[in-house]
């Protein structure tokens, strides 16, 4: 079967690399890291930017992190990590757009440079991967809602684009877990397609439709944003609870005002940072599993101080 | 005497036939909210008429509107999703900042205009083509978006802004409202002024126009600053219901509203336009989301859905309005 | 002489409107058929039945004896009928080679040196000078007509549908079509014939079938009418006698033309128009009238000289300056330049009165504005509201002329006034313009016919291969000493002529 | 007779001249090839160009060739990445289940020729505006890739078809020499066939081809299927190299394909086309991509650049062709 960082049992969380494989080696002086992201007009890739940034300054790297101009042009993005081959980085972190489109780059580098599979799409041939587990995304909010609806409810599901892994994953985790009480139903699953606006039109058609939703779990941040206000202007606010994905600063901001319920958090800074250090470590000489798994939480009103450390 | 009368007579009853034809895209657009309401529990309550498919729509129509005025004189606007971004989130950041709401309204929507008039000058002085202006602003202007706001989207309006445009008249959404005056406006400026008519007839023939003493760039120009404009407004519309402006607003707006133009009956070859069809053509694309949405229709099921359906739709079109 | 092609009863009705009632024809090998008629008497429309354009409501027809349906016109091909329509139907972006042959060229592989050598004969035979090689667009519309022609021929076809193929050739092109068609007609194909022309129908046709108002009139031997018969035939009442031109009396220099030029096309033009006076460009076909008139309203730029309007320098002519200041053009692609044709009527009259802030576009006060014009121009239907594209060539061309009647002007520059414009609307026409003449109105025009130049200048400028070369005042003015300056065949020192 | 000399003289000096001027987009390449290397380490290495501009460059080329046999006729396709993902998932699919690759080459493709088929029939014989026809069946056929293959890429295609397609020969990467050809292929069609011709001469003048007696539906149809064909083809290639397929594939190519189709010379109005400018089009466009990745420019200053660089070169090339 295909490599799925979600199953993978050669797995390692990120915080026990200290422990098992020592202090972070380091590399000569002048090493440059190539990172291409998926794109940079969702914050959360402007924020596992910063994070590779922060990670380049600690273990001395210098990082060149660039993306396409727009999250579907996956040539365009293949085009620009075969650019980037052509310069000189001992390691390229790469985003797919999606699972496939990044392969022949994969291969290519792998003869000259170390290539590191960082979050969401994963390359089947991608032999280092680092990021969260969106299986595990989409089971955290599941499990919040078996403990506080025991006794059942309508839930909807907002959708990232059809046929891309990280909604398919997200979705395919909350739906199978929530299945564990089938009181709580999945009214209506339907693709938003991460965009604001969409989603927002989107929840207003299953408000009216089921005046009584007890949650709305949504693929990512943006989309939740956008249902919480639909939820507003139905005048839901509290009695229709809203989740996201992602962990953004508005998202942030949305749970402080009492707005957004709670957001997956999955660290994009931290991310960023561990990404560095994973192949700081490889180029180290350090045999570490094919996956190592960056953290990820639920974050909600109550919790939420003691995360917001990773936001910087 | 006797011919002239029965002539005309004639003339307007062919006129008359016409006119019915063109009700053909209404006549499917009932057609399906009587399907749906028969089908679909809950589509045809006067909340979801109104707020669900009313609201999406309204902001397709008012884009529409300028699209269909630019495709009529034989031209294209794809930065329209763009110039929505910019107008907005310079909007939104000068209220952010403490500008009196309708300062910053009157000042996002003279970003719309200044976009559309960079658009019509390279158009009709440098004459350029307008889809190849307009893909390279679409792409410029998004990009000014985005380093504008630095990718980030601007949260928190002022509640005076977002009451205003978001808020309700007699139970009607000001959108909806907007949209209605809007698409009543511009078909009067179409019917009833010769900018309209000269508009209408550069599109059919600019070169005859032009030898007829007119100065045709001047109102080529003139549609493409209206596009500018209202989706300018559409985009204020937009992020006062939605609370934030965000860099990326606006994505795929030109390929909605061009496929409401062209559903209500505006030929992408130019000299046919229809503002009310814009509107039409806008309601039917919405009610099919709505209803695809209510019956939680999967996925994958839905794409497949709203092909056929948009077909089917020109289809019934086609054969009701004749060739 | 055998029956080539005959049609009887046939009715067509548009929306309503009967077009063409229980109307006859038919055409004999070897025989020029001519079919007469006022501007939207339905003579194409009979036509285009013919062709498999349009589908007859009832009636029938025949080819060559035998009963026939035309579904297309590639039917109609199929029967051996070739058609040169009235608007033209050529595709600019091909050359000449490509347009004749399309549809006929063979092989799927084209082999551009053999079509090239196969149109050549064709064009020889219409005359035509210009390269197969030669895209459409670089032609003038009277050459694209020569191309129409040509490519009927090449066509081999038995019965050749010719829909005014002299409306915008000169009198030298007209007679080589003369001898296209008796050489045609003595290999026995059959011609009908479309010409609001008399002497052309006297010089070519065997019998005339006249229509009015899309009634058959009759068909009769044309040797054995006069003009004023045919007249009374198409009109249902005589003809007032033509009047004799006016004399008038020239104002102050109006417009006034200094070294004109652009390389290629016209060099060196110099002359001037005064108010009250029509003066007229004539020439070859090529020889640059167009040109030359174009650019003095600013529809092209010419690369030198000057245009001076009452005395003032027109800094940089564009057709919209000119129009503000009182120039008024008409342009000769009807088609292409003059109409817009998926608007009504009354806005193709309106466009320039409207930018001269002299009507609105409201209904009522339009039609107050639009219906006297209608009126004695004489246009058919006569309903503002109809689409342009509906109406006869000949009403289209009446409209555009009303565009600039209503709009008023001070100069007014025509490009072939009476193009497919019939006899009677024809002399009112020409009253027309005399009266704009007699009111101050400069006219500068370009006409490629020479009794209608005759008849209407003060002066005549002729042209010749880009530049004037001579000047004839109405009492110096022939026939023959135009075409004399116009082929370069004159230079006897007696001839009045000044450079 | 002189005078004929003369005349043919101007005519083949004007033809010239056109020539020239259609260099334009080249030149404009080239200039910008000299700047870049100047200024760009590393751009002009073989290796860069071929690699970095190539591939992408190719699959445009080989798309952007269909949508200009299209686009001379008038028409257009927004499907063509839809009827991609398509052909791409079946062909993919069949060769996992053990077809020979050649055989599900071939079936790919024809999945390709069937989706512009039916494109073609609903524009020509049911009469619909090309635009909402393939709008719709844009929709369509990327609901049929997903739920073809439940919205799952297919992986590890067979080797031998990866390396046919997506091999190298004397060094060219096979997608480069596929293009190259097909350009070649396609505009001696254009210029030595009826066909090519008869397309042509459908975008001048529809109506006056008709009149010639040409079944003018069917070489439209034809048009759209030989987009679909190509489409498919581009998307072989494209998974050869990726070695799996996914149903999410050639999302946004149209506008791609367009785009470097009207750059390369094309009108949107019909009649004029050049599948030659389509490749420099296509050549100028991943160039462009290729160098603001090696400056190093941020994802918002490139989409700034683009815009810009895009209309600049339309500027440059509008005044070298003069109007
Ligand atoms: N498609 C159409 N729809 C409606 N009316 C039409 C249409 N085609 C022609 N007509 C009308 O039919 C009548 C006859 O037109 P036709 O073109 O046959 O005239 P004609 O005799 O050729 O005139 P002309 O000498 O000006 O060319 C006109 O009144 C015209 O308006
Ligand atoms: N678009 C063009 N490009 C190049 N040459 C042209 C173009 N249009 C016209 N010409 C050339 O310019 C010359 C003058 O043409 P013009 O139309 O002025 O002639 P004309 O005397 O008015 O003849 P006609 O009776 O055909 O209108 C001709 O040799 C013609 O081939
Ligand atoms: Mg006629
Ligand atoms: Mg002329």
């Amino acid at each position: 079967q295909a490599f799925s960082p979600d199953t993978e049992k050669s797995r390692i969380e990120s915080s026990q690399l200290e422990a098992k494989f020592g202090p972070v080696p380091t590399l000569p002086a002048g090493t440059q890291f190539g990172g291409v992201m998926k794109a940079l007009s969702n914050e959360y890739w402007q924020l596992l930017r910063s994070g590779y940034l922060k990670g380049g300054e600690k273990y001395g790297v210098k990082i060149d992190a660039q993306a396409p101009s727009n999250e579907s042009d996956q040539i365009g993005q293949l085009s620009m990590m075969n650019t980037m081959l052509g310069k000189d980085y001992k390691a390229l972190l790469i985003s797919p757009q999606s699972d496939v489109n990044l392969l022949p780059g994969i291969q290519k580098a792998g003869k000259t440079s170390l290539v590191l599979n960082v979050n969401d799409a994963v390359a089947p041939s991608a032999q280092h991967f680092v990021g969260n587990s969106q299986y595990d995304n989409g089971v955290s909010v599941a499990n919040y809602l078996l403990k506080t609806f025991p006794k059942g409810g309508q839930v909807a599901v907002i959708e990232g684009q059809a046929g891309v892994y990280a909604a398919r994953q997200r979705t395919l985790g909350f739906k199978t877990t929530l299945a564990k009480n089938p009181a709580l139903k999945v009214v209506a699953s339907v693709p938003a397609d991460w965009d604001r606006q969409k989603a927002f039109t989107t929840a207003r058609d299953l408000l009216r439709r089921y005046p009584n939703l007890t949650a709305f779990y949504c693929n990512n941040d943006t989309m939740a944003l956008g249902v919480v206000e639909a939820v507003k202007a139905s005048g839901r606010l509290g009695k229709t609870l809203v989740f996201g994905t992602d962990g953004i600063n508005a998202a942030y901001d949305s749970i402080k005002k009492g707005e957004l319920t709670g957001t997956v958090d999955s660290f994009p800074i931290l991310t960023g940072e561990v990404a560095v250090e994973v192949a700081v470590r490889l180029l180290g000489g350090q045999k570490l599993p094919r996956v190592v798994a960056t953290p990820q939480a639920l974050v909600m009103k109550d919790n939420m101080a003691q995360y917001e450390q990773f936001k910087k | 005497m006797q011919k002239t009368q029965s002539t005309s007579n004639a003339a307007s009853r062919a006129a008359v036939i016409e006119r019915l034809r063109e009700a053909g895209i209404l006549a499917i657009l009932l057609l399906g909210a009587v399907v749906f309401s028969a089908t679909v529990p809950s589509f045809f309550s006067v909340d979801n008429a109104i707020t669900g498919i009313g609201l999406s729509a309204a902001i397709n129509t008012i884009v529409a509107i300028g699209l269909t005025y630019v495709i009529m004189t034989g031209g294209i606007d794809l930065s329209v999703g763009s110039t929505a971004a910019l107008s907005a989130v310079i909007g939104a950041d000068l209220m952010q900042r403490g500008l009196p709401p309708l300062l910053a309204v009157v000042v996002a929507l003279a970003v719309g205009a200044v976009a559309g008039l960079v658009n019509g000058l390279l158009i009709t002085r440098v004459q350029l083509a307008p889809f190849i202006v307009t893909l390279g602003t679409m792409t410029f202007y998004r990009g000014l978006a985005l380093s504008y706001t630095n990718g980030q989207p601007i949260l928190s309006l002022p509640d005076g802004f977002k009451n205003s445009l978001g808020g309700d008249v007699f139970g009607l959404p000001i959108p909806l409202i907007a949209a209605l005056v809007l698409v009543a406006a511009f078909t009067l400026i179409l019917r009833y002024t010769k900018t309209g008519q000269y508009i209408l007839a550069i599109g059919g023939n600019a070169e005859a126009v032009r030898l007829s003493g007119i100065n045709t760039g001047r109102f080529v120009t003139l549609t493409y600053v209206i596009s500018g404009v209202l989706a300018a407004f559409a985009a204020l519309v937009l992020i006062a219901q939605l609370g934030a402006a965000e860099p990326i607003l606006g994505n795929g707006w030109e390929l909605s509203a061009i496929a409401a133009s062209v559903v209500g009956g505006t030929s992408l070859a130019g000299g046919k336009g229809n503002v009310v069809g814009a509107l039409l053509g806008a309601l039917l694309l919405s009610m099919l989301q709505n209803v695809l949405t209510l019956l939680g229709v999967q996925a994958f099921y839905q794409l497949l859905a709203t092909g056929l359906i948009i077909i089917g739709a020109m289809v019934i079109d086609r054969y009701t309005r004749g060739p | 002489m055998a029956e080539l092609l005959s049609a009887h009863n046939i009715n067509k009705s548009f929306s309503g409107v009967q077009v063409l009632r229980d109307v006859h024809f038919s055409l004999g090998e070897g025989e020029v058929h001519a079919l007469l008629g006022e501007n939207g008497a339905g003579k194409s429309t009979l036509l285009k039945t013919l062709f498999g354009m349009h589908q007859p409501d009832s009636g029938t027809l025949s080819v060559g004896g035998q009963s026939v349906v035309l579904h297309s016109p590639r039917a109609a091909q199929d029967h051996g009928i070739a058609m040169i329509h009235q608007e033209l139907a050529l595709i600019p972006e091909l050359t000449v080679a490509q347009n004749v042959l399309l549809g006929n060229e063979g092989r799927e592989r084209l082999n551009y040196a053999h079509m090239n050598a196969r149109v050549q004969p064709f064009l020889e035979r219409v005359g035509l000078k210009v390269a197969p090689g030669t895209p459409v667009k670089r032609l003038t519309i009277a050459q694209q007509q020569m191309v129409e022609i040509a490519r009927a021929l090449a066509r081999q076809a038995r019965i050749i549908i010719m829909d005014e193929p002299t409306s915008s050739l000169t009198t030298q092109e007209t007679r080589q079509l003369y001898a296209v068609v008796r050489e045609l007609t003595a290999g026995g194909v059959g011609i009908i014939y479309v010409s609001h022309h008399f002497d052309e129908i006297e010089e070519l046709a065997d019998r005339v079938t006249v229509l009015r108002d899309g009634q058959y009139v009759g068909t009769v031997e044309q040797r054995g009418v006069t003009r004023e018969q045919l007249v009374t035939m198409m009109v249902g009442r005589e003809l007032a006698a033509q009047h004799a031109p006016p004399h008038r009396t020239p104002g102050d220099i109006r417009l006034k033309v200094s070294r004109l030029g652009r390389a290629g096309a016209f060099d060196d033009v110099s002359f001037s128009v005064r108010a009250g006076e029509v003066v007229t460009l004539a020439g070859l076909i090529g020889s640059g009238r167009t040109e030359v008139l174009r650019a003095v309203y600013g529809a092209d730029t010419a690369e030198c000289g000057e245009v001076e309007l009452d005395g003032e320098v027109v800094a940089r002519p564009t057709p919209a300056g000119m129009m503000r200041r009182g120039t008024g053009f008409i342009p000769e692609d009807r088609r292409h330049q003059g109409i817009v044709p998926d608007a009504r009527v009354s806005v193709n009259m309106m466009l320039t009165s409207w930018a001269k802030g002299r009507v609105g576009v409201r209904g009522t006060e339009m039609r107050r504005e639009v219906e006297p014009q209608m009126e004695q121009l004489g246009i058919r239907p006569n309903n503002p509201q109809q689409v342009i594209r509906r109406l006869s060539g000949g009403n289209q061309q009446k409209v555009i002329l009303a565009r600039w009647l209503a709009a008023g002007c001070g100069l007014l520059l025509i490009d072939e006034p009476t193009r497919g414009i019939d006899v009677a609307s024809k002399a009112d026409i020409y009253a027309l313009i005399d009266s704009l003449a007699e009111r101050g109105v400069a006219v500068l025009m370009v006409s490629s016919e020479l009794p209608e130049v005759l008849r209407l200048s003060d002066r005549v400028l002729v042209m010749r291969e880009g530049t004037v070369a001579g000047e004839l005042s109405r009492q110096d003015a022939s026939e023959e000493r135009i075409l004399a300056l116009a082929t370069g065949a004159h230079a006897h020192a007696e001839d009045p002529v000044h450079v």
